[in-house]
């Protein structure tokens, strides 16, 4: 058998697997819901300070991890959560998950280095 | 038919013909060899030996010590040379499985752990926590994956030897997945199928241990040994059978009748204390501790259990601790199977049908008779476990002459030279075919399975148990003569060809009737008392008379002709079997 | 009184004459210290000798008596009919494995992938006997302990969907044996085991559903030992990426 | 031959027929809101990029309805998530002091405290 390149996605899936586990739900709670709610102030979100966390060089790191990672772990789940429902797990699949999550990648890069 | 030609062909894929294989493998890689199985060779019954294996390795502890105890235990109806060579290889046999990676439990050194066992004077049994069977079975099985040379035909049932010249050249087999028979052709064919255990309605042996082996040898000609001589373990669940270890008691287990005393002193296996001690009270032998449960029953001291009457082991005072990390299964056996959790309550235990001590006559090198045909493991009478087995040897004996037979076989096919005759054996495989096929084409049998085996069983029990008598076993010989008989009218209920139990259970009945019937004889024949064969009308020992192994010879239709064999005794002559305080 | 009973409905399934399975009902006494193998025996006995299923020990310990107990993988001498009284108990072949007849699965594809991960010691240096045991302390031995304890029931193969969907996947108690031997003080194989366990057939089939661990009747856990082995075989990619002049 | 092997072929609908298999499906569609999340982090900071007013649009359309519910909806799968890695943690992580094996529960517990303080940590710096 083959020897497998899988480890390459494995490590990102888990690794994005577990970032998420500990800050998705609280961002998701500040971004989506406290803050659109009123429960937290809109300055929390602020144009100022957003910009500022996103040209600080630390900043634009922690929000390229915040988004590269948990969604590549979401496009390897996506990939075999497709096969569990049925789909066969074929190029096709495979190059619509990762191809996703390398676009957001680049696109999170790109955006991230233009601010 | 389909013939598959081999060099060595094993019945049986237990502890003992694993064993077998991975010796002819190692011994010869270029000789072929067919491990026929009617499981799959971890479904063998090897599996369910909790307590451990014995072997000497501690300093405290010496070769004479093991041959002592073996030679006392089976109250000198062993063969003294084949001990002395059982003993001198068991710590090699033991070492290497923990070569092959066998999980044997350790002291904090590292050093591979020993614990007592009944009638031992030392302890010398190695154990891997109380699934000693398991490990050993499974690192067998996995360890004989690893030699190209081994082909398994796993879920095989063998129903006869295949015997021309004077020569066993192979076996005919009926896969059971397709229905169909197989001829297998070879130069030496090894037995290993184990003990016979179900032809009592009380035992500890699983459903596949019913004989099929040593009964397709002794058909095939070859006799019998001491077959009288059955083991009662004394403290398996009642209602089940389920096993209770030995190491139960090792660890210090007591048991105890209905008033909450410890019988065992009123038995000659006392005092009680200090405990544990050695070759005392519960660490007697077993064949001594199922008598005096007997002996208890009978004087109402026993407790009344939904399966019958029992006495209780208790564990408690061990501690949750220990018992968790001791006899784990023990206390998870005891809780599913009887809803009792030995940490807090005594757990019903009764004497249980365990071990066969005779099996097919072979010398100390697995040969039997019969040229070509090897034999080993229970199914084997060597004999080192004379009347009465010394707990925890058979595990290591299935190694030691497992490991024998193959080399044997090798041995035997290298200078044997001769090939095997196709013709002939093809023949007589399609006698065999026609035999089976004679069941299906059989309109309508009057007999049943189920009501033969049961009135096998009971008659086994009230007639040839713990204790016998003249009068219970001419009933039981006469009653096995009338069943083997009323078996050529066994109906099979089930026509078809793909995995037929029915058809099993029916070949298995003809072997438990063949071994019921020769087991009822030979103990008929034996009047005297000695280890496991114990007679009401004959309570002595009579080393006179008796000092010899009975051999039984099929006759067909008729009864069992009887020989007998002198022991052989090198340097124990007979003595007195002393246990408890008298012993240490 | 009437005797208490308890319905059992049971795939069943004879190449010969049935085209597809079918179920089909039987009532047997209830006993409430009888397991689901003694009900089955009793239909053997005494209604149906036609029945096929495979048990040996009735102790747990044989691994032979896997069956879908209610939809559940169980070991049917493991099985208690007073968890399932007064409802019926319906019981059908292992999942995920062809039926061979009625009860009896076809398992010859384990046994194949068993082979494959090299399930025995491969020593760094063979060992005469003479040399004695290896020292292997209580410590060492509890490091893999839990792994030997697998009976080769496959109520783990029939428990996880991946090995029903993609019947290449080596599977749960392949892989933890695996595991075991390279866990093992006495073992140097793991790279000879790596190549069918590390491959996308081996441990990268498994999305950790941990079904496989909640059905073990011996609490292998064969889920941990996949888990394992798949953050040891990032590292063994990682560390031959930044040595690809590395032993390979 | 005689024999005919019967094979079952798995049902699509596989996941519905037991229960521990639904809440499996459920932990892997979290994906599909962790993935979409991150996403919408991408289109916030490209706002973000483009100016004030642009970012000011995106805020406000965090408001709408159909946001929220798509949040509430994230929110419910991440903490699912959360909930099914953390219980599966010690099978990665096998735990040994001497001769015992350590059980699983205080790995665990060691993830829900890291997991509080980081929550907690992110909820003091919005608030600032
Ligand atoms: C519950 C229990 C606990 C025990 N505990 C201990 C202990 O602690 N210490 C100890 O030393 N001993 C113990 N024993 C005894 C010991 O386990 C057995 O004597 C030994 O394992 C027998 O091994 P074997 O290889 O001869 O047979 P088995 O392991 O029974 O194997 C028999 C093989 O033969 C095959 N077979 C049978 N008939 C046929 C056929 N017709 N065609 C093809 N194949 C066939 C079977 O499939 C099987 O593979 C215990 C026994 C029991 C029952
Ligand atoms: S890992 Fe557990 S469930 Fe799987 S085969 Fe082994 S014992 Fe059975
Ligand atoms: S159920 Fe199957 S998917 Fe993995 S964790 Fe167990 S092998
Ligand atoms: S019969 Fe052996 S495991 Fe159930």
């Amino acid at each position: 058998m083959a020897k497998s390149n899988k480890p390459i996605v494995w490590s990102l899936f888990a690794g994005g697997g577990m970032l998420s586990a500990f800050v998705t739900p609280v961002l998701i709670f500040v971004t989506g819901l406290a803050v659109p709610l009123g429960l937290m102030s809109l300055d929390s979100l602020s144009y100022d300070r957003m910009l500022v966390l996103a040209q600080n060089p630390v900043g634009k790191i922690v929000l390229f991890a915040v988004i590269f990672l948990p969604l590549w772990h979401a496009a390897h789940r996506l990939l075999t959560t497709l096969h569990d429902v049925g789909l066969p797990k074929g190029r096709i699949a495979m190059t619509a998950c990762y191809g996703a999550a390398a676009l957001g990648s680049i696109a999170a890069a790109v955006v991230l280095l233009r601010i | 038919m389909d013939v598959i030609e081999t060099d060595v062909v094993i019945v049986g894929a237990g502890g003992a013909g694993l064993r077998a294989a991975i010796a002819v493998a190692e011994a010869d890689p270029s000789l072929n060899v067919a491990l026929t199985s009617k499981v799959y060779p971890m479904r063998s019954h090897t599996v369910a030996a909790e307590g451990g294996a014995a072997a000497v390795i501690k300093d405290n502890d010496s070769l004479e010590n093991h041959f002592n105890d073996t030679v006392t235990g089976g109250d000198w109806l062993c063969d003294q040379d084949a001990v002395e060579l059982f003993i001198n290889e068991a710590p090699k046999e033991l070492t290497r499985m923990e070569h092959w990676g066998c999980p044997w439990s350790r002291e904090p050194s590292g050093h591979v752990a020993v614990r007592p066992f009944g009638g031992m004077k030392v302890e010398r049994t190695w154990y891997a926590a109380d699934k000693t069977g398991f490990h050993m079975l499974h690192t067998l099985f996995q360890t004989s994956l690893k030699y190209p040379s081994i082909k398994r035909f796993d879920e095989y049932y063998a129903t006869d030897l295949l015997v021309e010249d004077g020569r066993c050249q192979g076996i005919a087999a009926i896969e059971l997945r397709s229905g169909q028979m197989r001829v297998f052709a070879a130069k030496a064919v090894i037995i290993a199928t184990g003990g016979a255990g179900r032809i009592f309605p009380f035992t500890t042996n699983g459903g596949v241990n019913t004989g099929d082996g040593a009964v397709m040898a002794y058909r095939a000609g070859v006799p019998l040994k001491d077959m009288e001589f059955v083991q009662y373990h004394p403290t398996g669940l009642p209602g089940t059978g389920i096993l209770i270890t030995e190491g139960a008691r090792g660890e210090g287990g007591v048991l105890i009748n209905n008033e909450g005393y410890r019988y065992l002193q009123d038995y000659g296996l006392g005092p009680p204390d200090p405990w544990p001690r050695k070759k005392a009270m519960e660490l007697g032998p077993r064949d001594r501790l199922s008598q005096a449960f007997w002996h208890e029953e009978r004087a109402g001291k026993t407790v009344a259990t939904p399966h019958g009457q029992a006495v209780h082991l208790d564990l408690r005072h061990l501690g949750e601790k220990k018992i968790n990390e001791r006899l784990p299964m023990v206390r998870e056996l005891a809780l599913s199977y009887m809803g009792v959790d030995p940490v807090f309550k005594p757990i019903p235990v009764r004497p249980v049908v365990h071990y066969m001590m005779g099996g097919i006559h072979t010398d100390i090198d697995a040969a039997t008779p019969l040229a070509g045909l090897f034999a080993a493991g229970e199914c084997a009478c060597v004999s080192i476990n004379g009347a009465n087995r010394l707990g925890s040897n058979s595990l290591t004996e299935i190694l030691v002459f497992g490991g024998r037979a193959g080399r044997g076989a090798v041995e035997h096919v290298r200078s044997g030279g001769k090939d095997v005759d196709r013709t002939a054996i093809e023949e007589q495989a399609g006698e065999a075919q026609k035999r089976v096929a004679a069941l299906f084409q059989k309109a309508d049998g009057t007999e049943t399975v189920v009501g033969l085996r049961k009135e096998m069983n009971h008659i086994m029990e009230t007639g040839a148990g713990i204790y016998r008598s003249k009068e219970s076993l001419e009933e039981a010989c006469k009653t096995i003569g009338e069943l083997r008989r009323r078996y050529a009218d066994v109906r099979l209920e089930d026509k078809s060809n793909v995995f037929n139990t029915d058809l099993v259970q029916v070949l298995e009945l003809g072997s438990m009737l063949d071994a019921a019937h020769v087991l009822a004889h030979s103990a008929l024949n034996r009047e005297e008392s000695r280890g496991s064969h114990q007679r009401l009308d004959k309570t002595e020992r009579d080393d006179e008379t008796y000092l010899k192994h009975t051999l039984a010879h099929y006759t067909g239709e008729g009864d069992p002709r009887l020989e007998y064999l002198d022991v052989k005794i090198t340097k124990s002559p007979p003595g007195e079997r002393v246990y408890g305080g008298a012993a240490s | 009184m009437t005797e208490q009973t308890l319905q059992v409905e049971i795939l069943r399934y004879r190449p010969e004459t049935d085209q597809d399975p079918a179920f089909q009902t039987y009532t047997v006494p209830y006993r409430d210290d009888w397991v689901v193998l003694d009900a089955l025996n009793h239909i053997k006995d005494n209604i149906d000798r036609t029945l096929s299923y495979r048990w040996s020990c009735h102790m747990a310990v044989c691994g032979s008596c896997g069956m879908m107990i209610n939809g559940e993988p169980k070991l049917s001498c493991h099985a208690f009919l007073r968890d399932y009284y007064p409802n019926k108990v319906r019981v059908e072949p292992l999942a995920n494995f062809p039926i061979e007849r009625d009860l009896v699965a076809v398992t010859d594809d384990f046994m194949e992938k068993l082979e494959s991960v090299k399930p025995y010691v491969i020593p760094q240096q063979e060992r005469a006997v003479d040399e004695g045991p290896h020292l292997q302390t209580p410590a060492q031995l509890n490091a893999f302990k839990q792994y030997t304890m697998c009976i080769n029931c496959l109520l783990c193969y029939a428990a996880c969907p991946q090995y029903g969907l993609t019947p290449d996947f080596v599977g749960p108690a392949a892989l933890a044996l695996a595991h075991r031997y390279n866990l093992d003080t006495r073992d140097a194989g793991r790279e000879q085991r790596q190549e069918i366990a590390a491959s996308n057939e081996g441990v990268w089939d498994c999305t950790f559903v941990g079904e496989c661990s909640q059905a073990c009747p011996k609490s292998v856990d064969p889920a941990a030992a996949i888990q394992q082995t798949k953050i040891a075989s990032t590292i063994d990619w990682y560390k031959a990426l930044l040595n690809p002049w590395g032993k390979r | 031959m005689s024999r005919k092997p019967y094979l079952r072929k798995m049902p699509k609908s596989w996941w519905l027929a037991r229960r521990s298999y639904t809440s499996y499906m459920a932990r892997e569609l979290s994906c599909v809101f962790i993935g979409a999340y991150s996403l919408l982090i991408v289109v916030g900071l490209h706002r973000l990029s483009q100016g004030r007013d642009e970012y000011g649009a995106f805020l406000d359309a965090l408001q709408s309805p159909l946001s929220l519910v798509f949040h509430a909806a994230a929110l419910v799968f991440a903490l699912i998530h959360t909930v099914s890695w953390f219980s599966l943690a010690p099978k990665a992580m096998p735990l040994q002091i001497g001769e015992k094996k350590l059980s699983g529960g205080p790995v665990v517990l060691a993830h829900y405290a890291v997991w509080i303080v980081v929550s907690a940590g992110v909820l003091l710096v919005a608030r600032i």
